[in-house]
């Protein structure tokens, strides 16, 4: 075991909350700039995750193993694959975005606020990393706490529902993964995930299996989250502060998707195989029904949140393709995700700071007022509606493909999905029309000519638009990375699906 | 000729549901903590007994230890006791029920 | 020579320099700086096409195909798509007629966007547009296809909506990015077939396997090769239809004229939207391997051709007699490379994009001189008064410089527009020697030859379209002046006017490039040419000239006043009032589809969302809350109660271990 | 009946006797000093069961510290008789019937065969001196026993921050 990059990854941020603890209420400044930077040192130091990574390798990497309660032969094991490595460099990053888009729109509580958000990132961090089982849980719920604060202490009027409906529904499926978890370390003696990939044989193909397959899926669905399980997300997304939206849309999401992807898949594949044509069901249904309901939304945050049902049911039926291609798909659009919805709503908090309301019928004609900020939105807005040149085309065309090739979906699963890809143009255009085309349709508007982007509104889209244009472009300095190591899920799966068909 | 073990476990036993008894039905809060104290020495009777039994000083020690945990339970009860005294000029439990759902 | 074709891809980015030039330095510089990169960025792109049309011409026939990776660009898994470039007579004659129709209209939107407050952002679009266009045409694979598809999709998105503060511009936009998006539905569809069937999207090795193996199994199941296309080529067939405006989607290029008009001209009339004649044409082996779906094609192209035609008859704004007119000229491409007829399909292409780009422009300047009128005349009085009319059609808006019922008689304003909108209309009417003549001839003896029931509808398209080429020219500019404006209006400047010239050259001489009888043009591309038929020149031509003298008469200063009713409308009432409403059909569309997806959005967001959904989560929540206020009476807060129920428990569990013992 | 056994019978009957006089004594001061008697009996009883280090604890932390500390509160407070009546009727007589039903549980299990073992006293090898425990403190259980110390600190915090105006 060499130099603990990983762990150092992981707990970095807590050096900030040492340095905040020390610091009086009042030095609203110096809070901020320390957990800022804090959280961009970790973005940097895990920038060196990829400038070691080996992409030939398709197991783990910066593995870290250390025996934590032996008695129950859980240990602190802590390891990264092409898959969790790019999940875990988006989270360093958008870690880093929403503590920086929070400089102005914090100003109650600041130093709470910022020691959150310091630990909610140890805790994604930490999802992303967590070999172990029972450290993966641990991690899992930990991310509840801050988050459950973060809206209910930072956010909008109904912020106190929609804070305990998001604790409560995700702790619901958490506690029968808790219970799955606890019965697969009883029966082999070991919550390290590779122990367990070894010995599946025990349950694979037995009842034991479906049972296991469904009690993680239900957890992971809630939190993804998957049709008819996402009525959390609108008003926790509505409710919460821009930077806490940001973290949800851009990483909790993912640590859903991710799930299914780390454990239900190698743990269970004969259950993935039955469970396909189900799961990619209730993503399709979500991926249309998200479209639709999000048309009829007034207000842009909400609209935001459904876009994101849709968009990431996407990811689920790449995911349930069970091929290289979608997976690999899924992998790249969990990240697409993260950057286009994330950019959707700092760009909402924009806004929202500015005029105080997110009704999209009191806005109108406002890239004649603010140009750029009109130019940049609708660049993300073309990302998130799959436009070829930019990422999210990249993430939305694999996963088609895949599902199309899918050994287990039928086309129908395709059509349908495609059909979203129609249905995003016209509800996310329909918003950017609404807010920025036309004419004014409230005097007050005319102040934010007056209001230009600042410095850190620019800051923090900047590095996402970067992003964006890269994926879109040169999508392979993502997929290489990961090749193997999806590879080797496909190999759990079983079939041909190596070859892709 | 030593007395048998059941006699003191039996003697601890009615100790103990003497103790239990006057927690059920004692209003006044300093009778109830006096029930308390009775409840855990019947139960370090029983230890002590069995430690005998089983010529384990291990039994000893562990009275040892409720002796202190009872010491600093009885300052801390006896302190909030006070407290309660204070705002509610009583040591009725009964007069106590602000924790109702 | 063979070296240029390794630059190649110089032709996309000289325009992408152009446009990041002026996105982010622009606005530092004038209008004319920002002019100049960007005319300088597209004639360079001109140069290099050039180029590499004379380094294709340089090789042999058979070794005119050359194909350039820049780099790989998705690898997923089985998924390998490089972005290549693939250079061979049709993607050359595509980056000629791009960037060289492209170039002119640069140059002269350079006149038409004078003064506007968005002029460096026109500048960024349209280079943004021939950058994606000749990544549409140059690109060696479906996907790097499609990203041209997609992206010049965007840039008319864009530029329709350019003067965005009218929310019916806006609405026109977007409407055209969705329905064509409807299209690429079914493109991408097709897509995701190809790539089951042939595990590789390149066009040269779809093209190879398609024609050599005769099964291919999918799913499990051993399929005919030909039934397989079919499907595919139906599939791909679905976004032409989107790009290229045919039945039944061709709705969203006629509102696409509120963009600017030299938008009108490259994009929506000369370029973009005859992406689709090209990719059918790039399919070409798939398409001949399927009559179903080439016969399909060749119909809804005849039927495009036919329906739109009638609709211009019907219209007055100036554009929108054009738009129908490209509608219609769209359904005629459509209907040659359904046919076969991929020469004559490629060539009506290459001429169109001049003729019906010199129309656009020359109706730009026609408004613009207009727009110059009203300001001239709104010194001089006020508003007009409008007598109520009797027609079923409402009165023209007094300040629409589009409107052709407020023109007449710009022949004498505006002689040089004239002449070179006459000899567009007349290449569009298709008579001799113009360039629409040999192109149109072409088709119509292709498909006199294949399919006698398709040339008589592309006959009767073609009649009514030298008829209401007839009625614009007489409507616009004979007669005297119906408005003020139009007594005032001004002749454009030479910025505008040398790129009419141009065109209005070009309409002329197209035509020499598949002169009957060598057919040099069918060499290049190497597809079959139909020979010159003299009978169906002859009835294209007398056809044409009757209805050119049909709208001579019945236009002959019949209308005098704004107010006059159209003359058609009394001889031929309920036809006239069809047409001028499309039909119908946009808004049967609107009720049907748009409307429905309004019930079924708020269906979806509060009974089915807020009521089932989030109601049954809540409803558990309820349930739970309820149950738990029962509960909570039994913590009465009094500790001895507790105690109580402590000692119950003891006294239970005791019992349970005797019982159990 | 030899002497230990009717010498156990004796102290029984006190314990249980000052245990019950606790019990019904209306006076708060009575009761705790009953309790006194109480736990100086047991402390006896842990004198016969070779405990004596654990006995003397007991006077000397129990019957001593503890008790003085009860007696001072209630001295403190002033409130050696409480007013008023029993509210909960069915508080006394279910009390009752369950430590009786407890009681006799415990007696049942004692009498039991797998009880009988218990009968039979083996002889003495380890005698609760304050050396043996006192090394077995000090040792083994070195830890709990500095936890303790822990302990009795949080308490006397807790004590000083509570009763603080």
């Amino acid at each position: 075991m060499g130099f603990p990059l990983l762990s150092l990854v992981t707990f970095l941020p807590l050096v900030g909350v040492l340095i905040i603890l020390f610091l009086r209420r009042e030095q609203e400044a110096a809070i901020r700039w320390v957990a800022f930077l804090t959280s961009a040192l970790t973005f940097l130091v895990s920038l060196l995750l990829v400038v070691n990574f080996d992409r030939t390798e398709a197991g783990f990497q910066f593995v870290e193993r250390a025996a934590w309660i032996p008695a129950w032969g859980i240990d602190y094991f802590v390891g990264l694959d092409g898959i969790s490595l790019w999940l875990v460099l988006l989270t360093t990053l958008i870690s880093a975005i929403a503590i920086l888009s929070s400089f102005t729109a914090i100003t109650e509580r600041v130093k709470a606020y910022y020691l959150l958000m310091l630990l909610l990132q140890v805790a994604m961090v930490g999802v992303f990393v967590a070999l172990d089982l029972f450290l993966f849980y641990v991690f899992w719920e930990f991310t509840l706490v801050p988050m459950f604060l973060l809206i209910g202490i930072w956010g909008g009027p109904r912020r106190v529902y929609a804070a305990v409906k998001f604790f409560l529904y995700t702790l619901v499926g958490s506690i029968l993964m808790l219970l799955a978890i606890l019965y697969l370390g009883l029966q082999t003696g070991s919550f390290a995930l590779p122990d367990l990939m070894a010995q599946s044989g025990r349950w694979v193909g037995t009842a034991a299996e479906l049972w296991l397959f469904l009690a993680f899926a239900v957890a992971f669905a809630i939190k993804v989250p998957l049709w008819p399980f996402h009525s959390w997300l609108p008003d926790a997304h509505v409710e919460a502060p821009t930077a806490g939206s940001v973290i949800l849309a851009g990483i909790l999401l993912k640590m859903g998707t991710y799930g299914f992807l780390r454990f239900n898949l190698p743990l269970f594949p004969q259950a993935s195989r039955t469970m396909a044509p189900i799961v990619a069901g209730l993503a399709v249904v979500g991926i249309l029904y998200g479209a639709v309901v999000s048309f009829a939304q007034d207000d842009v945050k909400k609209l935001v949140a459904f876009s994101s049902v849709s968009h990431l049911g996407f990811v689920m039926l790449g995911l349930f393709a069970l091929n290289g291609i979608g997976i690999q798909g899924a992998v790249l659009q969990m990240v697409n995700h993260g950057l286009s919805t994330g950019a959707l709503f700092l760009i909402v908090g924009i806004l929202y700071e500015r005029r105080h309301t997110r009704d999209m019928d009191r806005f109108g004609g406002l890239w004649a007022l603010m140009p750029l900020y009109g130019t940049l939105t609708l660049i993300v807005v073309l990302s998130s509606l799959g436009l070829p040149g930019l990422n999210g085309f990249i993430g939305e065309f694999t996963i088609l493909q895949g599902a199309f090739a899918s050994e287990v979906l039928g086309w129908g699963y395709t059509a349908l999905a495609a059909f979203g890809v129609v249905l995003a143009a016209i509800y996310l255009l329909t918003m950017f029309q609404r807010v920025f085309l036309g004419q004014s349709r409230d005097p007050a508007n005319a102040e934010l000519a007056h209001q230009p982007l600042r410095w850190h509104e620019l800051a923090v889209l900047v590095p996402i638009l970067v992003l964006i244009f890269w994926i879109g472009l040169h999508p392979n300095t993502f997929f290489g990375p990961m090749q193997r190591s999806v590879e080797a899920v496909v190999g759990f799966l079983g079939g041909s699906a190596l070859a892709g068909w | 000729m030593m007395v048998p073990i059941p006699y003191y476990i039996i003697l601890s036993a009615i100790l103990f549901t003497l103790g239990a008894v006057g927690f059920l039905v004692r209003r006044n809060a300093i009778l109830i903590f006096m029930s308390v104290e009775l409840m855990l020495n019947a139960a370090n009777l029983a230890f002590i007994a069995f430690a005998r039994y089983f010529n384990r000083l291990e039994g000893q020690v562990l009275v040892f230890f409720v002796l202190t945990v009872a010491a600093a339970e009885v300052a801390i009860g006896l302190a909030l006791i006070v407290v309660i005294f204070r705002t509610k000029h009583s040591i009725d439990v009964d007069q106590v029920s602000t924790l109702s759902g | 020579m063979d070296a240029v074709l390794d630059y190649a891809f110089l032709a996309i980015l000289f325009p992408i320099i152009g446009l990041l030039l002026n996105a982010f330095l622009g606005d530092r510089w004038r209008e004319r700086g920002v002019a100049w990169v960007a005319c300088l960025a597209s004639g360079a792109a001109l140069v290099v096409s050039l180029l590499v049309f004379a380094a294709l011409l340089g090789r042999p026939p058979e070794a005119r195909l050359v194909e350039r990776t820049l780099y790989p660009w998705i690898s997923a898994g089985a998924l390998q798509v490089p972005f290549a470039l693939r250079l061979d007579p049709l993607s050359v004659t595509m980056m000629l007629v791009v960037t060289g129709v492209g170039t002119i209209i640069h140059i002269y939107a350079v006149g038409y966007m004078h003064g506007d407050p968005r002029f460096q952002r026109f500048f960024v679009y349209m280079n943004l547009f021939l950058a994606s266009m000749l990544v549409l045409v140059m690109g060696n694979n479906y996907l790097v296809l499609f990203i041209g598809w997609e992206l010049v999709g965007l840039c008319s998105y864009l530029l329709i909506g350019f003067w965005f503060e009218d929310l019916s511009k806006a609405a026109a936009a977007r409407k055209a990015f969705v329905v064509n998006r409807i299209g690429d539905f079914g493109f991408l569809l097709g897509l995701f077939l190809l790539f089951v069937t042939f595990g590789t999207l390149e066009f040269g090795p779809i093209f190879e396997m398609a024609e050599q193996s005769a099964t291919v199994v999918l799913a499990g199941l051993t399929l005919p090769m030909r039934d397989v296309v079919t499907i595919i080529t139906l599939l791909l067939f679905v976004g032409a239809v989107g790009k290229s405006a045919q039945i039944p989607l061709y709705v969203w290029l006629p509102d696409a004229m509120a963009g600017p008009t030299p938008v009108s001209a490259l994009i929506h009339a000369a370029t973009m939207v005859t992406a689709g004649v090209y990719m059918v044409t790039r399919s070409a082996v798939l398409y001949e391997m399927a009559p179903l779906s080439s016969g399909l094609v060749a119909w809804v192209g005849a039927l495009t051709a036919l329906l739109a035609a009638t609709i211009a008859v019907g219209q007055f704004d100036i554009k929108r007699v054009l738009a129908y007119s490209t509608i219609s000229q769209l359904g005629f491409m459509m209907a040659a490379v359904g046919l076969g007829g991929y020469t004559a399909g490629m060539f009506h292409l290459v001429t169109h994009a001049f003729f019906k780009a010199l129309l656009f422009l020359a109706a730009g300047s026609v408004i613009h001189g207009l727009q110059h009128g009203m300001h001239a005349s709104a010194a001089s009085q006020g508003a007009e008064a409008f007598p109520a009319s009797a027609s079923p059609l409402p009165p023209p808006d007094p300040h629409d410089p589009q409107d052709m019922r407020n023109m007449g008689g710009l022949r004498e304003r505006q002689p040089l527009t004239f002449w070179t909108y006459t000899i567009g209309a007349l290449a569009l009417a298709g008579l001799p020697p113009l360039a629409g003549f040999f192109s149109k001839d072409e088709i119509l003896a292709d498909a006199l030859e294949r399919n006698p029931a398709i040339w008589l509808v592309l006959t009767v398209a073609a009649f009514f379209t030298a008829f209401y080429m007839g009625r614009q020219l007489w409507l616009i500019f004979f007669g005297r002046p119906r408005t003020e404006a139009a007594a005032h209006a001004e002749e454009s400047g030479p910025v505008m006017t040398i790129p009419l010239i141009l065109l209005a050259l070009g309409s002329v001489v197209a035509g020499l490039i598949n002169f009957p009888g060598p057919h040099p043009f069918a060499d290049f591309i190497r597809h079959h040419a139909a020979p010159f038929n003299p009978t169906v020149a002859l009835t294209s031509t007398v056809l044409a000239l009757i209805a050119l003298g049909l709208a001579y008469r019945i236009y002959r200063d019949r209308l005098r006043a704004t107010t006059d009713p159209d003359p058609l409308l009394q001889t031929a009432r309920g036809l006239f009032v069809g047409a001028y409403n499309a039909w119908y059909v946009d808004r049967s569309y609107h009720r049907v589809f748009v409307q429905g997806f309004y019930a079924l959005a708020a269906f979806l967001a509060r009974p089915v969302e807020a009521g089932v959904i989030d109601g049954t989560v809540n409803g558990v929540a309820r349930l739970v809350r309820r149950t738990a206020g029962q509960l909570r009476r039994l913590q009465t807060g009094y500790v001895r109660q507790y105690a109580l129920a402590v000692m119950v428990g003891v006294v239970a569990i005791v019992a349970w271990f005797l019982l159990s013992a | 009946m030899d002497l230990p056994t009717v010498l156990f019978f004796l102290h029984a009957l006190i314990a249980v006797g000052s245990a019950v006089a606790m019990l019904t004594s209306r006076n708060a001061v009575h009761a705790a000093l009953w309790l006194v008697v109480n736990f100086v009996t047991i402390a006896l009883f842990f004198l016969t069961l070779a405990a004596p280090f654990i006995a003397m604890v007991q006077i000397t932390v129990y019957a001593g510290a503890i008790m003085v500390l009860f007696l001072f509160v209630i001295m403190l407070l002033g409130a050696e008789r409480l007013g008023g009546e029993e509210r909960f009727a069915f508080q006394r007589p279910l009390a009752l019937l369950l430590a009786g039903a407890l009681l006799v549980e415990i007696v049942y299990l004692l009498l039991s065969p797998s009880a009988r073992a218990l009968a039979a006293m083996p002889a003495l090898t380890q005698e609760g001196t304050p050396q043996a425990v006192g090394q077995l403190l000090f040792s083994r259980y070195l830890f709990p026993f500095e936890l303790t110390s822990v302990l009795l600190l949080v308490a006397m915090i807790g004590v000083l921050v509570l009763t603080k105006d």
